[in-house]
C-alpha cells in the first residue's frame, strides 16, 4: 500500500468516525430519528472494503454511513438523508438504513437482514452477462449467515460461478444475540467452504482487509467464481441507538477497544510511512470539517414538499 | 392461437428486441415452462437468457431485482403463486419499494409472472389466489390477463416497460383460444368492456370473466335486464373511470371473484362502488366469491368452494329478485 | 401497567400454567425482547423456554409449526411485521392450512405475535401493517389488540387455546397506559364498543382506535352528533353482529385504518356494510386510511403517509357535510 | 436383518410398486386427479427408511403414498384419500399429497418443496424438550437441497443438536431439472459437511438404506444430534402423471432400471433367506390382493357430503 492510498484509508476512517460521533449527538438532539446503526469501531473494515473494491457494485445493510462516505458520496448529501432532508441521497425518503447512489455504484441500505444478498447475486449476474469486468460485492452481517437468501445465494453464485464477493461483517453479534449461540460456528465461513474459497481477516486492521479484499477481488475478476471473506471485528456502540448493548461486559468492551483500527492504522502512518503528528492532526482536522459542514448544510437543508409524497411511486406516470 | 402462445409470443418478442431481457425460473428453460409458456425460446435464445434456477423463489425474485439494477430486464416465472409466497419478502420490501425509496435513483425494469386460482384438484398447496395481497402493494402494477390479446399485449408492455409488474394468468386459461389484434393499440391500465348492457355492471377478471360470460344469457332472460360485464384487467392502478360510467348508467354493481370473500379483491370494488358511487346506487351491491376455506381435493367439495357459473347466475337471480334489480 | 407488561403477564401466566408453552423468537430470552415484551421470563423459565432463534423467520415459524405438532405450544415473536414476510410461507401454507387439509387430524395450538404499523421514521422496510393479507387467510384467527385489558386476555386466550393465532400488536402501543380487569370475562372474538352513540358508526382497531378517540371530541361537537367508536378487536373472524346493530341505530359507517387504502383491510367492512346493511345506511360510508405509497422516512412525509386524529377530524366533518349526516 | 424383516420390507415394497400402479391406471381412468408423483423406482428406499425409523416421527413430501402404507396406514384409506373419498386418511380433503396420520406419527404429505423440514426442526426440539427417547425423520428430494429453509434448518438443528435425521431422495431430477444444472454438486450432502454427520447410502438397496439409517437413528437418539444421510436413487416414472419425463434418454432409464430395488430384494431373499420362487410369489399376490381391495375399497366409498366444506376450519366453533 502507497502512503497516499494509506493516507486516504485513515482520512476515510477518521470522517467515518466523527461521521458516526455527529450522527450520535444529533439523534439524541432529535434531529435523526428511526434507527440509527453506527459503525463506530468498524471503520477500518468499513474504508477499506470501499477502497478494495472502487469500481464494482455494492450492496449492503443498514449499517452503511461510512461505507457510502467512503464510497464517495458527499458526507453532506448523507447526512442530509439522516436529518430527512430533500438535499439528502434519497430525497428524505431513505433515511439513514436506505442510502442508495448508483453513480456510485451503491445499491442500499437494505433493512432486512440477508435480503440485499439475493439482489447481489442477480447484479453478478448481469455483470456476466454483459461481459463486464467489474464484479459485485455483498456485505452482510454474521447475522445474515443463518438466513435461507444467504445460503441460496452461496448455492447459486457457486453453480453459475458468479463474479460475487461474499464479504461477512462479524462482529459476533446480532443485536443483543451473540451469534454462537444460534449458530454452531465462531466463523461464518465455515458455511461458505463447501460452495466456495474462504478467506478470514481481521476487520479490525484496516490494511490487512484491504489486501485481502483485493486479493479476492481479482479472483472473481479473472472468473474464479464467487468468494468468500469474513472479517472479525468489533463495534462499539449498542446494535442501534434504542440498544443500550449492556449485553456485553466492560472485559469484552476492553479487548475491543484495544484493537481499534483508527490508533492501529495511525500508528502505521507514523512508523511506516513517516507522517508527523501534525500531519496526522491535519487529515483529523480536515475530517471534522468535512463533518462539520455535513452537519451544518443537513441543518439548514429544507424539507421534502409534502407533493412528494406522491413522487416516484412509478418511474413514470401510468 | 391460445393464451400460453399468446405469453410465448409477447416474451419471443421482448427478447427479439432487446438483449437485456432475459428469463428465469424453475424448469423454463430446457423443459420448456411446467405450463410451456416458454416452450422453444431456449433454443432461440439460449441458456443464458432461459435461465432455469433451483427450487428457491426468493432467489428467483431477489435476483430479478439485482438483474434489473445490473441494467438487464428481467422476467422471473414462479412456477404458481402458492409457491410466490416464498417470495414475498423480495417482492414486497425490495421489488415493489426501491423505486420509491431511493427517490427514483433506482428504476427495476421487471415482471414476476405466474398462475394462479383453482384448477382441478390441485389441493390446498396449490390452488390459491393471491391477487388481493399484491394489488394492495404501493410501487407494484398488477396486471391479470383473461384473454389471449389482452395477455399478449400486456406482457410485452409489461416486460419493456420499467416499472416492476406482477403479472398474474390463471392455470385454466393456459388453452384458452383467441386472437391478437395486432392493428389497435391497447392500453394494458384500461378496463375491458367484455359485453355492453345497461341495467346491471358485473365487474370481474381472469377466469371468472368467462364464467360471468356463460351465466349473462340466462341472467339477462331471466330478469328481462342487460348486463355489462367489465373485465378489470388492471388491478393496480384500477381503471375506476371506466368502472364509474357503466355504473352511472346501471346503478347496480356485482362484482365476482375465485378467490375467498373474507379480505377478497373483490371488497376493494365494492367498498369503493359504496363510498364514491352510493347516490348513483339502486340496488345493494352483491360479491361473489369463493368460501372462506382452504381449497380441499375432492372436486364437488373443490367446485362448492368457489363461484361456477351456475351459482354466478342463482346468485344474481335471486340478487336481482330481492333488491327489485 | 403498561401494554407491554400486559403481554408480559399473559405470557407469564400461560406458561406458568402449562410447561408445554414455550417461547421463540429473535432476542426473546437473553436480551428480553426488543420492545421489551419477554424481559424477565428467561430467568424464570430458562433458556429452553425462551429460545433464541437466529435471523430466520421463515424458520421461526417453521418451527413453531413442528413443536405444535409434538405437543408443545409454541409462542413465535416475529420482531416485526415487516419481517414476517419472509415466513408466509409458513404462516399461510402451513400454520393456517394443516388443520383443515388434514380433515382436523392435526391441531396446531400455536401463536404468531408482531407489533406493525408506522412507529417514528422507521422508514420503508420497518413501518408496514399486513392485517389485510393476514386476515383474508382461512384457517387463521386474527385479533388485533388496542388496549391493556385486550392485549392481556386475548393473548392469554390465544396461547392456550388449540387454533393458530395471529396476534398483532402496535409499535407505538407499548407504553400505552390501562388496567387489567380481572373481573369481568373477555370474549376475545367479540369487538369492543369504546365509546356508545347513536348518529355515527366509527370502526376501528389497533393505534388508529386512540386516534379517532382523540378526534371524536371535537367532531361531536361540529357536526352536533353522537359516535359510537368501535374496536374491531378480532379482525378474523369478524363480530358482525356488533356492527349490524349499531349501524342499524345509527346508519352511517366510517372505517378507520392506519395502512393504505388500496385493499386495505378497511375495504372489507365497508364492503360489508354496502352488500348486508345497504338498506339501513343514511349516507356514503367513509373509508380513512393511509395514503398509497411506501412509508417515508422524512416525519411530514411520514405523517401525511398515514391517518393523524386532525385528518379524522377534518375528514369526518367534511364526510358530515357533504352527506348531511 | 433377519428373514422375517427381510420378507416384510420386500412385502412392503411389492405392495408399493402395486399401489402405484393401480393409482396410474386410475389417474388414467378419471378417478384421481391433480398432481400424482409417483415412487416407482424408489420403493426400496421409502420401505426401508419407515422400517428403519420405526417409531420417531415423519414427515415427508408429496411422494408419499408408498412411506404412508409401509408406516403402517391402511392402503385403502390411503388409496380412498386419492380418489378424494370421505374415507381417505384426510377425509378427500388433502388428496394424494397430502397424507397425514398422527396415530403413526406420520405429518405429511407437504407440497411445499422444503416447507416440511422447519416442522422437523420444531417437532425434534420438542422431542428434545420434553425428553422423549425417539427423534424425528425428514425426508426430502435433492430439489430441497436448493432452498432457504433446507439451509435454515441445518444450521439450527445443528447449533441446538436436535435429534433430527435429515434423510436425502436424490433422484437426480426436480421435475426437468437435474440436480448438477443448479447445484455445484451431484450430491447434496456436501451442504451439510460443515454442520453435521453425512452418511451416503445406495437408494436403490432397500437392505443398505435399512441398515445406514438404523446406525443413523442410532446416533440422534443417542444425543449425537442431526444426522444427514444421501440416497442416490432413480424414479421410473415422470416427475408426476403430467410430466412425459423424456428429458432423460433411453440409456439412463435402463441403467436405472438394472438397479431395480425389487428384483436386488427378490435375489436376495433367494439367495440369503433362501425363500422359493412359490413363497415370493405368495407374498406379491396377498400385495396384489392388498391393492385390488384397496382400489374396490376406494371406488365404493363415498364422497364428502358438500357441509363438510366447512368443517375443520378451526379446532372447535370459534
Ligand atoms: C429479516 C430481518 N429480521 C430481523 C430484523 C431485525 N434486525 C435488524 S438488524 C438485526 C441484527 C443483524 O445482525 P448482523 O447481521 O450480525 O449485523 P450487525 O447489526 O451486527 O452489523 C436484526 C435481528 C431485520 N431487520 N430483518
Ligand atoms: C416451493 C416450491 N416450489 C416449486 C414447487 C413445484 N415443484 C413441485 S415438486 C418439484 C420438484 C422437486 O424435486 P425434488 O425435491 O428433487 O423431489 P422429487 O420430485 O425428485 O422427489 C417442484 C419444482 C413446489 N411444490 N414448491
Ligand atoms: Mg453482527
Ligand atoms: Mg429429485
Amino acid at each position: 500500500m502507497n502512503k497516499m492510498l494509506a493516507e486516504e484509508i485513515y482520512y476515510d476512517m477518521v470522517l467515518g468516525r466523527f461521521f458516526e460521533l455527529a450522527a450520535k449527538e444529533h439523534y439524541m438532539a432529535g434531529d435523526i430519528a428511526g434507527f440509527l446503526h453506527l459503525d463506530i469501531g468498524q471503520e477500518g473494515f468499513s474504508v477499506a472494503a470501499m477502497k478494495a473494491f472502487a469500481k464494482g457494485d455494492v450492496f449492503t445493510t443498514y449499517r452503511e454511513h461510512v461505507m457510502a462516505i467512503s464510497r464517495g458520496m458527499d458526507p453532506k448529501a448523507v447526512m442530509a438523508e439522516l436529518f430527512g432532508k430533500v438535499s439528502g441521497v434519497s430525497r428524505g425518503r431513505g433515511g439513514s438504513m436506505h442510502l442508495f447512489d448508483p453513480s456510485h455504484f451503491f445499491y442500499g441500505g437494505d433493512a432486512i437482514v440477508g435480503g440485499q444478498i439475493p439482489n447481489a447475486v442477480g447484479c453478478a449476474y448481469a455483470r456476466k452477462y454483459k461481459e463486464q469486468q467489474d464484479g459485485v460485492m455483498v456485505v452482510f452481517g454474521d447475522g445474515a449467515t443463518n438466513g435461507g437468501a444467504f445460503f441460496e445465494s452461496l448455492n447459486i453464485a457457486s453453480a453459475q460461478k458468479l463474479p460475487l464477493l461474499f464479504l461477512c461483517e462479524n462482529n459476533g453479534y446480532a443485536i443483543g444475540t451473540k451469534i454462537t449461540r444460534v449458530s454452531p460456528f465462531e466463523k461464518q465461513a465455515k458455511k461458505a467452504e463447501p460452495y466456495m474459497l474462504t478467506m478470514e481477516v481481521d476487520g479490525m486492521d484496516a490494511v490487512a482487509v484491504y489486501e485481502t479484499l483485493r486479493e479476492a477481488r481479482h479472483l472473481i475478476e479473472d472468473g474464479h467464481g464467487p468468494v468468500f471473506v469474513e472479517a472479525m471485528l468489533c463495534r462499539y456502540e449498542g446494535h442501534s441507538m434504542s440498544d443500550p448493548g449492556n449485553y456485553r461486559n466492560k472485559e469484552e468492551m476492553k479487548i475491543c477497544k484495544e484493537r481499534d483500527p483508527i490508533e492501529r492504522m495511525e500508528k502505521m502512518l507514523h512508523e511506516t510511512y513517516l507522517l508527523s503528528e501534525e500531519e496526522i492532526d491535519a487529515l483529523r482536522q480536515r475530517a471534522q470539517r468535512a463533518v462539520d459542514d455535513a452537519v451544518e448544510f443537513a441543518s439548514a437543508a429544507p424539507e421534502p414538499e409534502l407533493e412528494e409524497l406522491y413522487d416516484n411511486i412509478f418511474s413514470k406516470d401510468v | 392461437m391460445l393464451y400460453r402462445e399468446a405469453l410465448n409470443r409477447a416474451i419471443d418478442e421482448a427478447m427479439e428486441i432487446d438483449s437485456d431481457v432475459v428469463v428465469l425460473g424453475e424448469d423454463v428453460g430446457l423443459y420448456g415452462g411446467s405450463y410451456r409458456v416458454t416452450e422453444g425460446l431456449v433454443s432461440k435464445y439460449g441458456e443464458e437468457r432461459l435461465i432455469d434456477t433451483p427450487i428457491a423463489e426468493l432467489s428467483i425474485v431477489g435476483n430479478a431485482v439485482g438483474m434489473a439494477i445490473g441494467g438487464l430486464r428481467p422476467v422471473a416465472e414462479i412456477m404458481t403463486v402458492n409457491f410466490a409466497l416464498l417470495a414475498f419478502d423480495q417482492i414486497i420490501n425490495h421489488m415493489a419499494k426501491y423505486h420509491y425509496m431511493s427517490a427514483g435513483k433506482i428504476t427495476l425494469p421487471m415482471v414476476v409472472r405466474f398462475p394462479q386460482g383453482v384448477s382441478r384438484q390441485l389441493a390446498a398447496q396449490h390452488s390459491e389466489s393471491y391477487e388481493q395481497m399484491l394489488s394492495a402493494v404501493p410501487g407494484l402494477i398488477v396486471f391479470a390477463a383473461s384473454d389471449v390479446n389482452y395477455a399478449y399485449h400486456a406482457l410485452k408492455y409489461a416486460i419493456l416497460s420499467d416499472d416492476p409488474v406482477i403479472f398474474i394468468e390463471h392455470e385454466l386459461l393456459y388453452n384458452k383460444k383467441g386472437e391478437i389484434d395486432l392493428n389497435t393499440e391497447l392500453d394494458p391500465f384500461k378496463a375491458r368492456i367484455v359485453k355492453k348492457g345497461k341495467d346491471i355492471t358485473i365487474v370481474s377478471y381472469l377466469k371468472m370473466v368467462d364464467d360471468v360470460m356463460e351465466a349473462v344469457p340466462e341472467i339477462e332472460k331471466q330478469l328481462g335486464k342487460s348486463c355489462e360485464v367489465i373485465d378489470l384487467c388492471s388491478l393496480n392502478p384500477i381503471d375506476f373511470k371506466t368502472l364509474e360510467s357503466s355504473l352511472k348508467k346501471t346503478g347496480a354493481i356485482v362484482v365476482v371473484e375465485e378467490d375467498h370473500k373474507m379480505g377478497g379483491y373483490g371488497a376493494q370494488i365494492v367498498s369503493w362502488a359504496a363510498e364514491e358511487m352510493f347516490y348513483s346506487l339502486d340496488a345493494a351491491p352483491l360479491r361473489i366469491a369463493g368460501a372462506d376455506v382452504t381449497i380441499p381435493y375432492n372436486r364437488r367439495l373443490e367446485l362448492a368452494s368457489i363461484p361456477t357459473p351456475e351459482e354466478i347466475k342463482a346468485r344474481i337471480l335471486a340478487w336481482g329478485a330481492e333488491n327489485g334489480v
